[in-house]
């Protein structure tokens, strides 16, 4: 519930505010995202909801200075339940003029800016392109501006700790972070015991950022301007009781993938090629060595999928992964998955598109490929993941669909969901119900033939044999394949017969999930809003508030794709009308009303940010007034 | 999972598949297909244990008609199935059978890949200079000049050597034969098979429809003898029907020559020996043009290094050994900082 | 006008049926391609109309005998409008065994067999499943059965050139071809002429296959069982006045690219990997030379796409072409020349799939592929090819779309279409509007700054600079573009304004396209039957059918599949229902249902094998009364 | 099109872009973008006439920064769109910037392709044994067991060497330098640039953030001297401080030794002299380990063959020499048997 900040008057007095929208931003180097981080985690641990948004340029360390090289992290943080990062800031942290420049147009009008003025001198501000320093013209009168020189603070608090004067800036995001600290009212010791642990091995470092974050906490505490800062402390949440960590999607579905090859029993091979933003995961999986997974940096996206298919075929469960150029790659080798009847999870984290495009950007723009982006009548089923933490859920989902139906699966998550962290209450595996795989591993009866195609009746999947047993020799490949026998045919019958059990073992995937539920608001009503994968939070938050005004609205977001649950068509004949929010052109509207056949209405974001819960909300009081 | 109890002598017929071998009539990939199904047995392998795996080209069909575990997959990326596979379980015997355009055309990459990793996979291809199963376009292996469907006029670009792709690649075993060599052919394979890492077997066959007796000139019976250099380890390199002719490297110009033993005072004691673990030799003996200089058969290059597959899988027992015997996911997932709710 | 031939019953007369069907089938090594090649030449100088489907195995050279090395030719010939290779087959000749078990199902009852008695042997009876010898017992009374010993005559006809058995057995096809010019009524020097160019070289060969020509005609004309043979006589169709050849798809698009290339005034680069059945538009081009036409036979289907862009880059008219397969492959550049807005054409020449498939039969399964599959929104216009002689004004079309509105253009063709022949009254280039492209040449003026990406603000085309050019140096690439500059850009609003952009120029498309036809009757009734591709031929007899029978369907077939023309949503609501038959799953379905929100049902067929004319009448009918 | 009237001297500003450059402070590829820009114009070349063609990845970037023709393509795929514009247009200077990923990972195939075809390219892989751009996951050329991200108890994988992959491509031209070696670099620049056909030229380049100082050992400046071997065709292999070390190619095992001038006898005329024309002693050279044997540096092989795009040119020119001059479109669609209805 992003209630905002309210109007900072009450001088030197602890507010209670609701939720809060804080950005830090800087330069590349300045260590923002590290400074995100920890706020978040400091955040968690006080026990409010949270929601944050990586923002990051595509350049490794990008010059200093640079409007392009700003680095920015955002969260926010509340007392209910909060879904999104946030539509306006509250406060922005401007380390230098290029951060002011950029970030300037999220910040709400009345919010806070603290800025460093060190940071602020001329070459910055050309390179800003500043004619004038905001800081000293009046140009930010509609903000709480707040500035202090950062940087020689900094430097002035770890003087005795004789380090250069490069790394004694570099402590600047510590004191910034000491100051937010004591802004919003947080205890410092985790944050001095995880820089301990973080410098072990560099004692001196560890007590010069110690300092540092002292320094900012001690400046708000007490020091000179203290009076025109503020004091907030936002409520702990009411949560569920249990075990919590933070989490970003990246690690939840690391961890799911894990937990899906243990429930099915079986080793994980991961074959991947690095891409933003589905590297993380890929280093993720590299660690869980005693989990029995394999991972494997192929040399490209072709041998990344063809590899884990060669490892589902050994059986193991084969799981590949990358972002929407990198998946373009891996069609022609899905169809042989398909073709095949082999399991693999293949995870898409998409980015901005097309071509490179904007690699680390957040957009939903790969559902086409996912459902239709093959050559041949070659269906897999689609499912996505909505947050962080439901990456774990969706990736064991994936797993069980893949090693149950023996298909690949496409799992579609995303940049912002990718980096992107929230608290999780954390589950045991023992709350999930394993889907062990068996092996076929008995020859058939003397004079029968073996069918490596034999089929399940009911689901249509096929047996799944490893090479190495005995007596059970075969040979399966991408030319269409005799039902039950598995051998080449090409006859015409057959070829209709096995196109239709294809498509029909996708379709029948749908008796063997759940029926879709609404998940907020009434099952019939004046519109639907239809969602899928990272817009949960702004549908979420903007239907509720489209409710809270007494609109006949409801929210029905999507885990299945492909294939839809059941009864989504009877569903969505319950509502007068059905809006799609979707960062794309308006993708999944396309397979909702070829299936349905109803008047499915986009709404289409396509920037590289997520959506606002407020341009929904517009939507939704358009389409009901159109 | 393997009956290793079962220890019957299985023969040429245990290998053979029951499907309809689908060449045209008079194709090299027959001799090669008898030789394997006639060379398992005596390497002792065992059906269940083995996999063929295979891109798409005629010889990619090969799979299919052997009696083992077989996957006929995509178009030029069979190495990296077989890399997969072969990680998912180091104990099978995995095969790839490949064509010149399977492997060097569109597969290329994965090829030069699972040699450079030296995943523990034998590396069969099938070189027939030209694309069969598209009836006939030319390929990176076929010769300047070549007429085909898509070069009309003939092909103007330099073919690749696979033997130098493969050393150049880092390959640690590279050997040479040919289809209709049903003596030579497996030794070879024999080598191939008890090389512990990549092993890349380049088989001169013949495509009698597309590209037919491009290989006569040093394969036909009469030629065989004045045209093939039989590389044996530790012997000189000798050759011709009175086996006289003998390859020696020029000191001043550092290239190899051909001599014959007993002109200008050459003997046997003059003829490089052949050391199979001398790769810039190896490279030379790829190389060599014919006609001029013999083709080099057999072991060409080996010298073993750790596989990749080895190495992943110690790396792995001495990651494990510094966990917990029994690794509690649970545990995994309560990493880090955690907070409880009451 | 496929009426059946009439039963046999008058013997030595001569009848006149409005079309017949012919199939020639045996093993791939019989040359029953060549075989069904001239005859299809014989039957267009004669001037009747006709279309053919020639089938053969994925084995270059299948062993003889077997079921899977069976090669089959089709011909339908008529005095009237011929669309289909024809649903039945009213003479069928079988070279073996295996090709009178393949193809006996095909053939009518009442049907004409001829059967060369000399390959019914024990082996090769025993190859195809025969345990008793068909032509012996009474298993094909349902037929007119002719059996003699082809072989045996043929080699009692080539003797005196002292032929080898082998070689002389080899001239069966022309004794097969000589019958079945008597048959026909047709002329033999048309033959004689092409036998004694064909074997230059070997003179010795040409006379051999001459006598056996011969003699085949003769056993007709004369022989010892000519009274159980029957002579046809088609009349010639009444066609348009001018100059008449066959042509094959893969011929008629080669002719078209060229066509484009010089209406654009460009020279083409034709960057290709061989694939079934793709190659042959390579092999055609490849001759082209003299054209200024570059083909290059590249390592593989990234490749090709890869070198036809930067050839495109470089000014000239890049082209590619491959099958599903391969297409899959070039979904990353595809982006890349969406992205960088080069002009390409891409060719994809459909094969059944998914995966490898069956590389030789025929499919429209790429629909789905062509306009969804890629990442990103990345929206490209795709056309359609509906038979052979059509392929040279789509291709032409191609061009023009590729170079007017500098975008990647997919033109979908399909086996079928790339092998079968039909007659085509040559066009002449002079018929068609040139389209010549102006490359920018001139610097911009001083002061100004150069904006690669200017656009036309109608067609939102933008400039086209080929490097060489002095004073017009740019960088251009796949991030995200600057609008207007081209320079990288990751700016929020620009990447929304460039989606925007890239979709709407090519949807603008539909202002610069005809509007949509009905192919064959009202703009309104009962039914529309839509169709695209291959199916055009079988689907306008169903329809001409069915309109004769007084119902009230119309045809509409469209060559434009993204965008659609402008009218077509109106078009379709004029119609109770819509009927979209595709050899598929249901693809063009899903974009009309989509974009019109018409209910478009379905039917289906992926069998490898083009509609039947029934089938499709079946449905209409099927529907109607629904 | 090309303006070559106007011949002003250039410098270094004009082919400078106006774009921001935007590698990391300290990143290797900044010295080898200056270098370039300093080439250029002694090499006369025209910026109309010169485009440079990149992959993906830091080095990727480099045409935005240079006042040319540029194309920032896909990942791995430069060569390809490289060899369609050269084709295109033969009379451009096509240059193409890649790194050890885009080349020799995902792009191993079209390196290969166009290094084996010759097509006239300048190929410049900047190599700094990492994925700079993803942060820092190991290449194919990276030492086994770098720790990276992807790799964190380190790459087990043996690394390919670039030079030797170019040269068992069928390289013409192969060459190495250094991003800090601002005397040597233009020097390689300018034979790269002059040889007709594919040439290769690897540059060690540091990358400052993921794989820092990977190269000290040879190209710090203490070490240069003992470390590196400076190649001059027709002069011996002669280093060190003092000059006195030297190549000798052993006579029995057939292997290169380093020897010191002055010890055991050896003097000067015993030295091995570099001829570039020699591909065995290139691979050689190419795979020497350091330490234990220098770092070649400068043209290690350069022997010219028949480009590509010179071939298909002279093809066409010969296949036009055969037709009529103005050929007619109209009767190519006759062709054939055709019939007429009145
Ligand atoms: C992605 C893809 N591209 C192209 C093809 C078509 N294709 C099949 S095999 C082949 C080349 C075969 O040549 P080679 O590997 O030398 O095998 P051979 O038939 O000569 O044994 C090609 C181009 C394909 N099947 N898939
Ligand atoms: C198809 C595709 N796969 C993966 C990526 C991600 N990617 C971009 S650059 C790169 C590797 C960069 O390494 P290198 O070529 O060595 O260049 P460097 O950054 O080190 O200069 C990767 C994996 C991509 N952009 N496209
Ligand atoms: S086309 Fe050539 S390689 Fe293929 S099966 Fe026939 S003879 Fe063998
Ligand atoms: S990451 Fe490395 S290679 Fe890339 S710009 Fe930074 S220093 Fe250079
Ligand atoms: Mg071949
Ligand atoms: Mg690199």
């Amino acid at each position: 519930m992003a209630t905002a900040l309210k109007d900072i008057t009450d001088r030197d007095t602890v507010e209670h505010p609701d939720s809060i929208v804080v950005r830090f931003a800087g330069d590349s180097g300045d260590g923002m995202q590290l400074t995100g981080g920890q706020f978040t985690l400091s955040t968690a641990l006080t026990g409010n909801d949270l929601a944050t948004f990586p923002d990051f340029p595509a350049e490794i360390r990008a010059p200093t200075g640079t409007l392009f090289g700003v680095s920015s992290f955002q969260i926010n943080f509340g007392s209910g339940d909060i879904e999104t990062s946030g539509d306006e800031i509250d406060v922005l942290v401007a380390m230098n003029p290029a951060a002011l420049k950029v970030n300037l147009g999220a910040l709400r009008k009345g919010g806070m800016i603290i800025a460093d003025s060190g940071e602020f001198n001329a070459r910055n501000l050309a390179k800003a392109g500043y004619a004038a320093n905001p800081l000293e013209d009046s140009s930010l009168a509609s903000y709480q501006l707040l500035s202090f020189n950062i940087t020689q603070l900094t430097v002035d608090a770890v003087k005795p700790f004789g380090l250069g004067n490069k790394e004694a800036i570099r402590c600047k995001n510590m004191w910034t972070l000491g100051l937010a600290l004591w802004m919003f009212d947080r205890d410092r010791t985790p944050l001095v015991d995880w820089l301990k642990a973080k410098f072990t091995k560099n004692p001196v470092l560890a007590d010069a950022n110690i300092a540092a974050l002292d320094a900012g906490h001690a400046f708000g505490e007490t020091a000179e301007i203290g009076h025109s800062l503020h004091r907030f402390h936002v409520d702990p949440v009411k949560s569920a009781p249990g075990l919590y960590r933070t989490v970003t999607g990246a690690e939840s579905l690391a961890l799911g993938l894990v937990a899906g090859a243990q429930l099915a029993n079986l080793p994980m091979f991961f074959g991947s090629y690095p891409i933003t933003p589905a590297s993380p995961l890929l280093h993720s999986l590299a660690k869980y060595r005693e989990f029995n997974v394999t991972t494997f940096q192929a040399e490209d996206e072709i041998a990344a999928i063809c590899s884990a298919i060669g490892a589902s075929y050994g059986g193991h469960l084969g799981v590949t992964s990358s972002s929407g150029p990198g998946i373009a790659l891996k069609g022609e080798a899905l169809g042989l998955a398909i073709m095949t009847e082999l399991p693999l999870v293949v995870v898409n984290s998409q980015r901005g598109g097309p071509s490179t495009g904007l690699p680390t950007k957040t957009e939903q723009s790969d559902l086409y490929q996912a459902v239709y982006g093959r050559n041949g009548d070659a269906p897999m089923p689609v499912i996505a993941s909505r947050s962080a933490s439901d990456c774990f859920e969706v990736a064991i989902e994936a797993c069980r669909l893949a090693v149950q139906f023996m298909t690949p699966v496409m799992l579609l998550t995303d940049g912002y969901i990718a980096n992107a962290a929230e608290p999780w209450k954390v589950p045991s595996i023992k709350d999930y119900a394993p889907f062990p795989v068996s092996f076929r591993e008995t020859p058939p009866a003397e004079g029968e033939k073996l069918n490596p195609y034999a089929r399940d009746p009911e689901t249509l999947k096929r047996i799944w044999i490893k090479p190495g047993t005995s007596g059970l020799m075969h040979r399966i490949g991408g030319i269409e394949k005799g039902y039950d026998t598995g051998d080449i045919s090409y006859e015409s019958a057959n070829h209709q017969k096995m196109t239709d059990t294809r498509a029909n073992k996708v379709l029948g995937i749908a008796n063997h999930i759940p029926d879709q539920d609404v998940t907020l608001g009434e099952e019939t009503g004046d519109l639907a809003v239809v969602g899928w994968g990272s817009t949960y939070g702004p549908i979420i938050q903007a239907v509720r508030r489209a409710r809270a005004r007494g609109l006949k609205v409801s929210h029905i977001h999507l885990r299945y794709i492909w294939p839809f649950p059941k009864n989504l068509g009877e569903l969505l004949k319950g509502y007068k009308k059905i809006l799609v929010p979707e960062m794309n052109t308006g993708q999944l509207k396309t397979v909702l009303r070829d299936q349905y056949l109803v008047d499915a209405r986009p709404l289409n974001k396509v920037t590289g940010q997520p959506f606002k819960i407020s341009e929904i909300e517009a939507a939704i009081d358009a389409l009901l007034n159109a | 999972m393997n009956d290793v109890t079962e220890l019957k002598k299985l023969t040429p017929a245990d290998f053979a598949s029951d499907q309809e071998v689908r060449w045209c009539p008079g194709c090299g990939d027959y001799a090669i297909l008898k030789c394997m199904q006639r060379t398992l047995p005596e390497l002792g392998a065992d059906p269940a244990n083995t996999v063929f795996v295979s891109g798409i080209g005629c010889s990619s069909r090969f799979p299919y008609y052997m009696a083992t575990y077989g996957f006929h997959t995509i178009h030029g990326r069979a190495p990296a199935f077989a890399t997969g596979l072969k990680l998912a379980n180091p104990a099978l015997d995995v095969w790839v059978i490949t064509g010149d355009g399977d492997a060097l055309s569109i597969g290329g990459n994965h090829t030069m890949h699972a040699i450079r990793r030296n995943v523990d996979l034998n590396i069969l291809l099938f070189n027939n200079e030209i694309y069969g199963l598209t009836k006939g376009q030319y390929s990176p292996t076929s010769r300047v000049g070549t007429r085909s469907p898509s070069t009309p006029f003939g092909s103007v670009d330099r073919p690749v050597k696979p033997g130098s792709f493969a050393l150049g690649s880092g390959g640690r075993f590279v050997a040479r034969t040919i289809d209709t060599a049903q003596a030579h052919m497996p030794v070879v394979f024999r080598r191939a098979y008890e090389h512990k890492g990549a092993s890349f077997v380049e088989i001169y066959q013949n495509c009698i429809v597309y590209n037919d007796a491009v290989y006569e000139p040093f394969t036909a019976k009469a030629n065989a003898a004045d045209a093939q250099l039989l590389l044996e380890h530790g012997k000189p390199m000798i050759w011709g029907k009175e086996k006289n002719k003998g390859l020696i490297l020029n000191r001043d110009t550092q290239r190899l020559e051909v001599v014959t033993i007993g002109e200008n005072g050459i003997t046997e004691g003059d003829i490089l020996v052949h050391d199979e673990t001398n790769k810039s030799v190896a490279y030379m003996l790829i190389e060599m043009p014919f006609p001029g200089f013999p083709v080099a058969l057999g072991v060409i290059y080996c010298d073993p290094a750790p596989t990749y597959d080895d190495a992943v899988e110690a790396q792995t027992v001495a990651v494990l050994a510094k966990k917990p015997a029994k690794p509690d996911f649970d545990a995994l997932l309560r990493q880090g900082q955690t907070w409880t709710v009451a």
